[in-house]
């Protein structure tokens, strides 16, 4: 599935500075018939993410501070981990900034 | 209209006549922004063209709060640099992956004849001289949970330009506890965001952050850079969020977050979520009173300190 | 990186040294920023915020050019308004529909100290009690087709920060003549539109605008309104176009365009064409030369004034 | 066909001061198999221009000083008049500005 991945806030400095991402995720390899946030999540972090994982995710989900955008919308109003993700959808992990 | 008539002099007129001519912004908007009370919390890079901008359109009376002096920047003025060793440091400092505080050394509402002088005194300086009419109170002193609820209690709209975690926890629960919107701003590096907070039942910020950041994300990075140009983007934008919402014309970014990346000049705007039942702030079980804010450890809470001292580079 | 040591002095690296911080603006781009120079046309809502960035963030040369003096507003000192007839006025303009001209009250950098005395100086003290270390250079005259090559062939990247039809297409001729990146920012009541023009093989001007707008789209409308805040908003994403532009960091807005809809807080990046080949400024068979530019009448090919009057209220 | 269309930079005072209209333009009825910007601009100044038309037209196309966006990207890059618009595309038009 392709899928484009934007990382922000600093976040992008887990995967060597680079901001956005073109990704094919794989489905059928897994044996899976959707691919859930709950897998993206997994499939980044293994990927994507080349240091400081715990910068990334705390658990199963994202570490608190991070905001998850599906197709410019709060991953809250999809069902979180639980989002069924479709082709070409855009998904972006920011990072809240605090400083001023 | 005319029942504001009264509210209006000819100086005020003539000097807010290039509101009055907009066809969205009309005589009744004007009042309403005259009759409104901002707070600004903090008078740094985002704080001084938010400042300038309320003070220039005629809010009736801006406040600002900041405990801190004018500085040529934040940088230790001791400190010696040879480049080789800034290079080192600036490429441990891109790992370092700071989150939380980001001075910002282009303040644009200070000039270098305050350096030395306290940062509310320099901004309400400024704001006088672009607006005379303006009233503008001078808070010469740390926002903490002691003083919080006297201060922001005499304004309508609180405006949160400050740079680091437990302070937008602080100014969050308080606009909280006391119905006030929040406009809060921030910026890092070359980002920016921007959103509208506890208005006309959105989302506040403990809504969207119930848990601080892990300390470990701002461990060893007690600072780093900014554009000063990003702060005054996100600030200029603060202003417009709160003139909006002082003089009820358009919609303010509740509900909705704005995410600027400079670099590539790209400016998003996304939905967000709404306001959340389980909120321990402004949800539905929620408990938060005046006392428990009064009580409340902030810095314990997100493990950070609400002063952010500057950087002190140890090459 | 250590071939710039000898341009940054101990004082520079202390004061720009939140950029230096920037893993993404290193110690090179901070000298590019100092062997720049940024002209920067029109002192008002727009040009004001811009020159503050431009000045604080360390541009080596800032020069300014406005032939205005601050005024507290731009209406006629002598008019008098009545409620009713404002409302009345306010709704023709509402149907006036303004396209071309808008002066800004809220010019930030102007204080009410300087009314009276010419924007270009006003501003020039602005710059200079921000950032002492920047070279200002004044030229307090109109921007005209007989002083505009002489002026704008010393700087590297121009800001149109004006406020007229004619001046828009003279800066953007001017630019293409020598070759200038041209940040081009336009604001009017509650709305912005920035993009840059005629840099690294993309459209200039009149690649989008071939031919003026009907002038019947301006006729009855000398002066429409405008919230400060808005043409600040854009004056600071001018500063910031200008700052990559000039230290060669990030993806300058070129091919693409920014809309700011401050009532709804819209803000969308639109990709706009690429270079015309018809072009009559900038295309494969495009004449124009700096002899053809000094001869053409701007104020002809538009129909329109290049200094806009203020509006007078005939109430 | 359902279509949004968006009027900015002052345009929307010629649609009684309405920025965002959400339209459905009919093909059958016309005998049209393709909806392109020639056929919506007509259908735009018979069925939402309100005053001064010529504000908005010159001829068959809109007039100097007018951008057209077709899903954010101008409508040079996908043929002016001949564009064939699909189901749910955003168009809009946007007056150039001038002031400062
Ligand atoms: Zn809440
Ligand atoms: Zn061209």
């Amino acid at each position: 599935m392709q899928l484009t991945l934007e990382f922000g806030g600093g976040l992008e400095l887990l995967c060597n500075s680079v901001k956005i991402h073109q990704v094919n995720v794989g489905t059928q390899a897994e044996g899976m018939k959707q691919l859930t946030m709950k897998h993206l999540l997994s499939w980044v972090r293994t990927n994507l993410i080349k240091e400081r994982p715990e910068m990334f995710m705390k658990g199963d989900t994202v570490r608190p501070g991070v905001l998850v955008l599906i197709n410019d919308c709060d991953w809250e109003l999809s069902g979180q981990l639980e989002t069924v993700l479709e082709e070409k959808d855009v998904v972006v992990f920011i990072s809240t900034l605090h400083g001023g | 209209e005319t029942t504001f008539s009264g509210q209006l002099s000819a100086d005020m007129i003539y000097r807010y006549s290039r509101h009055l001519l907009l066809p969205s912004f009309g005589v009744e908007a004007q009042a309403n922004l005259l009759k409104s009370s901002v707070l600004v919390i903090g008078a740094g890079g985002l704080g001084a063209p938010a400042l300038l901008y309320l003070a220039a359109c005629g809010v009736g009376r801006v406040g600002i709060v900041d405990h801190d002096v004018v500085e040529l920047n934040n940088l230790h003025r001791q400190m010696t640099i040879k480049f080789g060793q800034l290079n080192t440091w600036t490429m441990y400092n891109s790992y370092g992956f700071a989150t939380h505080t980001a001075k910002c050394l282009l303040q644009i509402i200070h000039t270098e004849a305050y350096i030395g002088r306290s940062k509310v005194e320099s901004a309400a300086a400024a704001c006088r001289a672009i607006n005379s009419s303006v009233q503008i109170v001078e808070h010469k002193e740390a926002f903490r949970t002691s003083n919080a609820l006297e201060i922001m209690r005499k304004y309508d709209i609180v405006v949160d330009a400050t740079d680091n975690v437990p302070s937008r926890y602080m100014i969050n629960d308080c606009c909280v506890v006391l119905g006030k919107p929040l406009i809060s701003g921030a910026a890092l590096g070359l980002e920016g965001q921007l959103t509208v907070y506890n208005y006309n039942g959105g989302p506040c910020y403990r809504c969207l952050f119930p848990t601080p950041p892990p300390t470990t994300a701002c461990q060893r990075c007690a600072d780093s850079g900014v554009l000063g140009v990003v702060p005054g983007i996100i600030g200029c934008l603060q202003a417009l969020e709160a003139i909006k919402v002082a003089s009820a014309v358009g919609e303010p970014l509740s509900g909705r977050m704005l995410l600027l990346d400079a670099l590539s000049a790209r400016i998003r705007v996304v939905k967000i979520r709404g306001r959340s039942l389980q909120c321990e702030a402004c949800g539905e079980n929620a408990t938060l009173t005046e006392q428990k804010f009064r009580d409340f450890d902030y810095e314990k809470f997100t493990q950070s300190p609400l002063s952010t001292s500057p950087l002190k580079l140890d090459l």
